[in-house]
């Protein structure tokens, strides 16, 4: 048994944000089929949004660009899947949400609190917010403000997910914790575009997106480590794990655990397999413990 | 992958709103019943069946399809595909049953002649609205007998094909493939269900596709959480017990629509 | 005949800073066998520099980790290096420099003007500098103040080379704008990590480093339809481009040239199959000029 | 390419200051001549030839080649490759003269292997400082006919390869194959040439390595522009005409440094 934040998991692999995660039953068999350990599921607002026209994502030679544009049914819409994902994933259920400002994260995470969320992530990646045009993620001040005002009105851990697209990803981490944030998860996507050359179109209905998959993986295993090098919070990793090898990385990088998003698109029992493979390797090296890896990397110099 | 460059060399009027559209690509390998997603660029991208290796029959219903339908022979859109799992081809001696309603023709009539060239028997219920709406019958007299329904008599039976399918014999068929508008498939669903056939009928399912390729989720169903566009959009009578199909389905916000 | 900041190219195609350029004869080689229509030198500082212990450099799944530590002879060391290259080359010489400050910047510059090169290009990239330890490249007034510096002391066109490690590249293209600079280049590498699992240890030897290839190709096309939305100087093109669609693809976003880095591991003679890939591309297509590429994307609306 | 793990399964004793690691990889497409990166981790990356497909043989000169000494058997240590050109086989019929010095043995002891294999007709003029010094000799004797020079007589003839090299008939052979130090490389180049046999020669050459394998440029030599690591480490004597071999190399900073 593995404890992260209070929430105990059988293995520290977790389904990421926006991935199979708009239905109760795709958390559900995400975990049960795919043997995640805990789901977290798409990013909820306050309003019902259909997101931005197609192609909203497109697999590249190294990963895969999206712009969803956060499409969700609002939180009133979201209960009844949430509902759904407790009562029979059988794990964690971490219920990430988004807003333009203080109050809309408020209002999201009280409503959707009645359905139980073991935990929430807060998605400050979202590009319509206060301050100044630039997205919330990228102001330190507005990502405390954030977590503090979430940590005020809910009574479960709160994970605050980062963007890569700044000058120093740990001075957004540090925001976080002096919010009281329980963990930070690093990576979000980075920012990317792909244009068609045959019409000079770019590809995404949203002309430019976010980058994910095998391709960011080195920028999302630099951040942990950073992360872990200045936070005394735990750093749950995500960005281009497709095999237990990099949930491994990740780990002596600093990640207390590791979420999957892209790699999901080949196989639903990715999380199996990372567990199985994780079990195997920690056999082979004589670690007594999964929790030896978090962190070792710094150690080694 | 990318999408792909499809060039138009030739678009055929299936009837007053259904054109097929030929293009330079050919999916060799394609399964009937599996789509592409075709993007109309500068507008939005949707996924369609292939009616062939070669071209896609859209159905004008809105802003995308309208835009495909503004297209000329040499223009060209982007395609990325063939993805999903299509229907199950029969054997050599397998008797076939084939129930396509309006556009759902399009998937089902390479299914038709790949069931034919196997050497298999086939029976279509072709139905539509009223007699110039009805698509593909020669593709599919081409590949075995056809029954026609119109919902206004204009040709075949008056009616839907489920008054079609009444007066089979059910049990004669060793496949049962359908297409169609959801409402249409599950009446054809409860009736195969009567008559305990269900584990023979595979059903072409519609949800709301984003990134049809089985990331975003946009597109599962209830209570399995299966993908349509992964482990679909065509699935067997039995995976569909249970679920929310004839029930409701997810708009592209996510939320809840009746059917 | 193509004409980039006044210098004259056959075609758009550029070889990158760091690749091959440490010797005269290599930058050479890379003009005359592989085709490259102008190359940029390693980028040259003050005093002599090893670099960072081995491995400086490992091949990933999708592109490249380096940490050279920008290894250099001195300007003075380079000196006969730029006049070989100058003389047999047959194309233009951009000399790539780094300096901590403005003041090292200046010497580098005028160090090597008795080389004659036709353009410099400023790595502003450098993690060695004034201003309270963030890296030149980040702060604007910084990127602008040394532009400026550069442009007083030397009398050919100066280019700068912009990080995309920052929040917002644009308010960094503008600050090299507002300096004076001839163009922008975009992008140098992402900030990225790997650790080898079976011993933990980081595997660059100054244990992170910088991402280039194939991943970061649609960062750098997202950096550069930014920058070309927003500068009225020309941006050239760099990241991840391995093939002729690659070029096209930079150049409809954007790009007036393309450089290429990594890539020309594979081959070297990747300048003359771009080159050809996109003469036969506009024929294709009935373009009458390379230069209708050139942001081509933004009127795709 | 990541760096692999290697395991060392056995260390052997070559001599006082040179020792030949095996380890649990098996590079079975080897050319003998390519070499591999070895990664004493927390220390230094350093190019190493391959003295069998499952061995590199170390002298110890500096910080990393002592960090390598350190390491006993079950240990492990990184390595990237093979990388880079080898030495060209000969053909069943050829005969081919190797001249090794000191370490230069490693790379050129399977080449020998190699050549013998395929039936051709081997000689090897080994050279070291003193008898102790000398590697791989049964090896080469294994392969054919070695002729033996220490620079103080300990065993064979007194003084240098190029001593033993004076006397012999060099167009006999068909191939000839050098390792070792520059300054001996280039004695043994300039006699070869003087000999108008240069097209028949290969060296291999040691330069600066950073990458390894073909994109930082810290390796390449004059006028050519050719990489060490990529079109080398084997270059033919044709190639080193007019180049800075023999005269200067590059450090770490690209300084030129004479030899
Ligand atoms: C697997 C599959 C195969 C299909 N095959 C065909 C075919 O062969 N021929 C054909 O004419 N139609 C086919 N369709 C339906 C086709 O996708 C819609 O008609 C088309 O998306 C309408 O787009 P629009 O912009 O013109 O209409 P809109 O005005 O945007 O929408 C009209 C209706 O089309 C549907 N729709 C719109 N966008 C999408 C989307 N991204 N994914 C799914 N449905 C959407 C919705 O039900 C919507 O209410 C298929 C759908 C699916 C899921
Ligand atoms: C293609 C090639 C094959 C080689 N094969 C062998 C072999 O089979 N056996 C063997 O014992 N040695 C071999 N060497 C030499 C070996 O790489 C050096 O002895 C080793 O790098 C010394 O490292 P150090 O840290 O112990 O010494 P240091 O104290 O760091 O340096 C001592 C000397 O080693 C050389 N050196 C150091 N680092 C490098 C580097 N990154 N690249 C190239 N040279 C370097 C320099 O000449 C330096 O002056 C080979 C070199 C090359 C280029
Ligand atoms: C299709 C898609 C949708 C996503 N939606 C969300 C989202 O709603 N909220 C969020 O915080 N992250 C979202 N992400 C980001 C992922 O959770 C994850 O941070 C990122 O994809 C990197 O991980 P990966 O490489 O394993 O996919 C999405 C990613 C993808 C590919
Ligand atoms: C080995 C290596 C060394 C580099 N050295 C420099 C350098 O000295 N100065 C610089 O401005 N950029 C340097 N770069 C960055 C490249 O010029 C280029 O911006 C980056 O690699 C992205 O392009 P690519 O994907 O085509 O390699 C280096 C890149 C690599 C891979
Ligand atoms: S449309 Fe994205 S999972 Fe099906
Ligand atoms: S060592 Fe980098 S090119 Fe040879």
């Amino acid at each position: 048994m593995y404890v992260l934040t209070g929430l105990k998991m059988k293995n520290p692999t977790i389904l990421a944000a926006g991935i199979l995660g708009t239905t109760g039953a795709s958390l559900c068999r995400v975990a049960l089929e795919g043997g995640a350990n805990a789901v977290v599921t798409k990013s909820i607002g306050c309003m019902p949004k259909k997101g931005h026209p197609n192609p909203s994502i497109i697999q590249l030679d190294c990963g895969f660009l999206n712009a969803m544009g956060l499409p969700n049914p609002s939180y009133q819409g979201f209960l009844q899947e949430l509902k759904i994902a407790k009562k029979d994933s059988g794990v964690p259920v971490i219920a990430s949400i988004f807003g333009g400002n203080v109050v809309e994260f408020m209002e999201v995470a009280e409503g959707l609190l009645p359905g139980k969320p073991d935990a929430f992530e807060l998605n400050v990646s979202c590009p319509h917010s206060e301050g100044y045009g630039a997205a919330v993620g990228s102001n330190p001040c507005l990502v405390e403000a954030i977590t503090a005002a979430v940590k005020d009105v809910v009574n479960v851990p709160v994970w605050v997910k980062l963007t890569p697209n700044v000058s120093d990803i740990t001075s957004i981490g540090t925001a976080a914790e002096s919010g009281g944030a329980d963990a930070v998860v690093a990576i979000n996507t980075l920012k990317g575009m792909a244009i068609d050359i045959e019409s000079g179109y770019p590809i995404l209905g949203n002309r430019s997106g976010g980058l994910s998959g095998k391709a960011v993986k080195p920028v999302a295993v630099k951040c942990i480590y950073d992360l872990y090098a200045t936070l005394k919070i735990p750093v749950i990793g995500v960005g281009g794990v497709s095999c237990w090898q990099d949930a491994v990385e990740m780990m002596m990088a600093g990640a207390a655990a590791v979420q999957v998003g892209s790699a999901v698109y080949e196989r639903i029992d990715i999380f199996s397999e990372i567990n199985t493979g994780i079990k195997a390797f920690l056999q082979r090296k004589s670690y007594s413990d999964v929790k030896k890896l978090i962190g070792l990397s710094h150690e080694m110099v | 992958m990318l999408p792909l460059n499809a060039t138009i060399l030739q678009i055929t009027e299936e009837s007053h709103s259904v054109r097929t559209f030929f293009f330079d690509l050919h999916f060799e390998t394609m399964e009937p019943g599996q789509f592409v997603m075709v993007w109309g660029r500068g507008v939005n991208e949707v996924p369609m069946g292939l009616s062939r290796i070669n071209s896609i029959t859209v159905l004008k219903v809105g802003e995308t399809t309208s835009k495909l339908f503004e297209l000329k022979e040499g223009d060209s859109f982007g395609l990325r595909g063939p993805f999903g799992r299509g229907f199950s081809l029969p054997s050599e001696n397998e008797k076939i049953l084939i129930i396509a309603g309006g556009v759902g023709a399009a998937p089902l009539s390479p299914y038709a002649e790949a069931a034919y060239a196997v050497g298999s028997e086939v029976h279509t219920i072709l139905g539509a609205r009223s007699a110039d709406e009805l698509i593909f019958e020669k593709r599919f007299l081409g590949a075995g007998k056809v029954y026609i329904s119109t919902d206004d008599g204009s040709k075949g039976i008056k009616g839907f094909v489920t008054d079609v399918l009444k007066g089979l014999d059910l049990s004669a068929y060793d496949k049962i493939a359908i297409c169609g508008k959801e409402l249409m498939m599950v009446s054809v669903f409860r009736l195969i269900k009567d008559r305990k056939v269900l584990e023979k009928a595979e059903f072409s399912l519609h949800r709301y596709f984003k990134c049809g390729i089985g990331i975003c989720g946009s597109c599962c169903i209830d209570r399995s959480g299966f993908r349509v566009c992964k482990e679909g959009p065509v699935f067997s009578g039995m995976q569909l017990l249970d679920s929310e199909f004839g029930r409701y389905e997810r708009d592209a916000s996510g939320r809840r629509v009746q059917i």
